[in-house]
């Protein structure tokens, strides 16, 4: 077994994707020299045909690589900064997104955007510091939060396989994570399928992405007080109903940790379809950022606007009693 | 067999395109008087030889992007006029199998990669195109693509973002402007700051600015650029110049908003590409060339309205190109 | 009393508003034409200055109106279609809300930015169909979609005289609204109220927009069955939590029909709070576009893919019907 | 005083700028290091003779856009030394009250509309500020402002939309490009098609290029330029060559990516605005200066370092102009 982190997991399944398909490549703002380290030493293995360091005009670059795809290339995007997708946004979700039911079958736009360092990375403020996922699961463009090296690798490379945009967010939080894994079991991991993370009996805790790392904590901190399930969706969009809907049969009880802005985010969706269809015994809460959260500079008030595990702790504490 | 070099040097099939597009127009204009056009168009009506002159100077293996003023370009290309009418009219038959319509209707396998309701979005997506399209094809000779747009375009920041981006990979891609004098009611001097070729200069790209009336003008004009593309010197630019002798959409008929004198509009209809071209033949094979435009014109309608129209059930079908089917609205 | 139709009760607004404060003024494309309707004669009535026509750089536009609000100007930006709400997005969500807190309070940005025609107009197909109001709910702009003539005009009022970025949808499908009112009565309706829109014990309705007339025909209709209330919450984003909390005192039960998409719309953030906060008897249920929602061009299709008048009685049945 | 027309002419206080920049970024350095500025800053450092010429050449009315890398601006436009370094390492003494940070500190009673987090930004808020500014100003004389951006930031569509409004309505802007041969490790040559005033001239805005590392050549370039625009002239651009002595970012100085040539380094060091300018004063009067500075800065870090810091109960706080208050992310 070896050491892989979720950086080189993401730097890894683009090598191996490369390797596998020479449609395959990769452009973005200083790829090349691989500032954001996801694609550091592609260069080297690829050339400079295949991995492409762009102008600031992520606009253009964006359906440039529509473009590309369109003719059968599969592109694979970076953006150094979440914000990008606010800038992006028609390109993706009225370009890329629509090509294939406005041309009635005609087109695929198999292209995959990578954002590696999603959400705060403390200390770089109200721009830098989003994490939109819910907006395209919104938009309905397939989307996927990674919490751990395996599935960074599995979902990305699924992502470069799939034959629709999606977009591939790669949390600060969880950059860092490190898990002892076999190399040569590294596969792709299915889009729209969820995973427990860890079973349980008494309620359903979803997290997402870096938070899933929380829930697992928590959960261990409450094992003497409540059997806590863990679900990670690990695709946000499509979302995977069956595994939820499956994990509630058993717990009937629901909690979302979910660094979305709270109204219209991702919560809102699994506790609204929860809601409609599934098994709940008491009433489902959500831990998320603020309604229209705009993360401030200073340390203390970045993070006093994400999810914390003492919010998850108290909010299952209270879950729990209910009637 | 539009849109092949074989064709490009005869006047009579320029002629031939010009006519299809203005017949074509007019009939799509009644049918949306008639209602079976739904959502109504952006007539091409006055500016058929650019559309007409630009594909000319095209292999079948190249590429266009086109616009909400769309009709021209994809059926110069060599679209079936029977199944573009039968995609204004939003029939299973047609181009987008009545998914797209008038502002999105593509046949890729013509390399029509699509009407655009954005203005200036077909730009960069043409640039990304042309470069998979010479990279893919190896050794053989680049694929060219053109991205056609408006005079309000050049104002759209991603279309000059997707200049910079073909000047400094040498994409094999031609920006036609098709300058008409207005955006919807703006014109062209209350919205462009400098020159319109200016746009293109500013990033080293050769632009050149032609009378957009005179289909063999436009040829002319083309050709070269087309063919520098195609030899690895670039992007190119060219502006025709032109004029838009109907409304901006055919909502206008009803709306009929103020924004063009009479003398601004007799001044601009004054040069018809069609008797501009049609002057080049004898009153003879004009007349055939009528004939049997009018007869492809008729079966069109014909085709298109004895075609069927999708099922309400399959609303969703072609979201996903992976056949992912959505989950519905209500459950 | 006067007959008022929603289109030129925005107009109305409009004109009101640029009388009462000289800091008020428009800018987008064709607004001196006046293509959209809304600002039809305004020119004439507060010249070039105050009602000017852009470029197409909605872009730069949006921004541009962004500095003159930030110098105390109350810019009001027309889109012609919604999608021009995605090219912007950035300078929306990511300069316009954020300068605020980002500058510690330094700065305001009063501006409103109204799209009249939100939703489909039937046979414009896939970029000119989107309703993305949730897009904004979810990142926190304040965002109202009035359904009424009398609404169009105190929503858009009170957008204008707010002190933060706020999005008007006027949707296509209620552009058309007529109403009898007192025009000495129309006054400024304010942000994050809701209104009951007809009194019911059974089920609450939650309608947004050109639904609400929907929601009051499928009321009226099933009156010999079940009492319907419908409740306009008007403004989407803040929303009017405590309306819709007293209407459930009253009737348990909900039903929300909404334009958005389904995954993380407008609906989803009503079910999760309802499910969260408030008195729920049977499981609640939406009404929407469905997930990712691209409309098709041919007629029948685009209305295949719109919340109907038949999805709502059916569903309204179906949660009567439920234990 | 800074910023006011009185110092312009004067080379001391030109100095005084440029020292007290440098110095400034020297130990916000320090205090990344330290852990004091969590985040990390984009050094201004080599680039200081831009902000000094320029904002000489501003009345404090005047308004400036400054960038990610905006230190140097928002000191040059006359902000408190003091409450910059608070708004850096998060206290509620912070120009921002601690909610900005390096990447959007601002100061809005001395004109600073706000450094910005996304490359290309603030040329359209500058536009629109200026335009209002006169506008509201009544017959008084036009407030200028001035957008500073780096080279990066002419491949951004937006920034060439800005372009166009403020040529086309003639707005008093003035727009400045700190072309220091980099955005982030990709070159100018790769990133650029055509030349930095092309993007400018092709709008018919006025563009005149200059050595950016001498605070007396900005000046004696920007003087004219910004009075052109007060003068109703429209907008003005100035490219400014200079070079970045630090890293793009801080975060480098731990990764140590490789992008500049040592050699590259050495030639861009060569020439330091510090000692251009230094040079121009006695031994005596510059330490003087530098002694003040010292002070100005040790002052500062104290005042920075002594100050509370916002409560995190307050985090919420500001995000609405109007007050309203927004629901918690749990209840
Ligand atoms: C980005 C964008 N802005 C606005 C619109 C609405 N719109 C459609 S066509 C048009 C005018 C386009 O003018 P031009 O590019 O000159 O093309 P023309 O209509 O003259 O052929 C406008 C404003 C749009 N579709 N896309
Ligand atoms: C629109 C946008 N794209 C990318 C980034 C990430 N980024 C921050 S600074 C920078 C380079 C900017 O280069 P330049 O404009 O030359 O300014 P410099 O850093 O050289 O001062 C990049 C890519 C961003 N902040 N905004
Ligand atoms: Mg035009
Ligand atoms: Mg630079």
């Amino acid at each position: 077994m070896t050491i892989l982190s979720y950086q080189k997991a993401l730097g890894r399944a683009l090598g191996d994707e490369m390797t596998r398909d020479e449609n395959v490549y990769v452009l973005g703002e200083d790829v090349r020299v691989g500032v954001s380290n996801v694609t550091a030493g592609l260069l080297g293995r690829f050339g400079p045909d295949r991995v492409i360091d762009t102008p600031l005009s992520e606009q253009a670059f964006t359906s440039f690589a529509t473009g590309t795809a369109l003719m059968g290339m599969r592109p694979v995007v970076e953006f150094q900064i979440p914000s990008l997708l606010f800038l992006t946004f028609e390109q993706i979700a009225n370009q890329a997104h629509k090509f294939s039911l406005m041309t009635g079958g005609q087109a695929r736009v198999p292209v995959t955007f990578l954002v590696p360092g999603s959400g705060s990375r403390l200390g770089w403020a109200g721009q830098h510091s989003d994490h939109p996922y819910s907006l395209f699961a919104h938009v309905g463009v397939k989307t996927v939060v990674p919490a751990t090296p395996a599935d960074a690798y599995g979902l990305l490379a699924s992502a470069i396989r799939d034959d629709d945009p999606v977009v591939v967010f790669a949390p600060a939080g969880a950059l860092g994570q490190r898990a002892d894994v076999d190399l040569a079991a590294l596969s792709p991991v299915p889009l729209g399928v969820g995973r427990v993370a860890r079973p349980g009996t008494d309620v359903t805790v979803v997290a997402v992405g870096h938070h899933v790392t929380d829930a697992l904590a928590v959960a261990d901190d409450l094992r003497d007080e409540v059997s806590v399930e863990v679900f990670d969706p690990r695709t946000v969009y499509p979302f995977d109903w069956a595994g939820l809907a499956a994990s509630l049969e058993r717990t009937g009880r629901l909690v979302v940790i979910d660094d979305s802005n709270r109204s219209c985010g991702l919560g809102a969706e699994v506790l609204a379809t929860a809601a409609e269809e599934m098994r709940l015994v008491t009433p489902p809460r959500r831990v998320t950022r603020p309604d229209g959260a705009v993360l401030p500079f200073a340390e203390a008030l970045d993070r006093a606007l994400q999810p914390s595990r003492a919010q998850l702790t108290t909010t299952i504490q209270a879950v729990m009693k209910a009637p | 067999m539009t849109g092949s070099p074989a064709v490009a040097a005869d006047p009579a099939a320029l002629y031939r395109v010009v006519r299809l597009i203005r017949r074509f127009e007019e009939r799509a204009i009644d049918l949306v008087r008639s209602g079976e056009i739904v959502g109504g168009i952006h007539p091409y009506i006055g500016q058929e030889a650019i559309a007409a002159g630009v594909c000319a100077a095209l292999r079948p293996e190249d590429l266009i992007t086109s616009t909400h003023r769309g009709h021209g370009h994809v059926l110069a290309k060599g679209a079936d006029p029977a199944r573009m009418m039968a995609e204004l009219t939003g029939r299973s038959t047609g181009l987008n199998r009545g998914r797209g319509g008038s502002m999105h209707a593509a046949d890729l396998s013509l390399g029509v990669l699509g009407a655009n309701g954005i203005v200036g979005a077909g730009g960069a997506i043409a640039a990304g195109a042309a470069w998979a399209a010479s990279r893919l094809g190896g050794d053989g000779p680049a694929r060219v693509a053109v991205s056609f747009f408006g005079d309000g375009a050049v104002n759209q920041g991603v279309l000059l973002e997707a200049f910079n981006l073909a000047a400094l990979w040498r994409v094999p891609v031609v920006f036609v402007c098709e300058n008409n004098g207005y955006a919807t009611t703006l014109t062209v001097a209350d919205a462009v700051a400098g020159g319109v070729c200016d746009r293109a200069t500013a990033f080293g790209i050769p632009a050149v600015s032609v009378d957009g009336m005179d289909p063999q003008t436009v040829l002319a004009a083309a050709a070269p650029l087309v063919e520098a593309a195609r030899a690895g010197l670039g992007p190119q630019f060219l502006e025709c110049h032109t004029y838009r002798f109907d409304a901006h959409h055919t909502w206008e008929h009803k709306a009929r908003p103020r924004y063009r004198s009479e003398a601004d509009v007799a001044e601009g209809r004054s040069r018809d590409p069609l008797d501009i071209q049609g002057a080049r033949l004898s009153d003879a094979d004009r007349l055939v060339i009528d004939n049997e435009v009018e007869r492809v014109i008729a079966d069109a309608v014909a085709f298109a309205l004895g075609s069927p129209r999708p099922s309400p059930v399959d609303a969703l079908e072609f979201l996903y190109a992976s056949g992912f089917r959505p989950r519905p609205g209500v459950s």
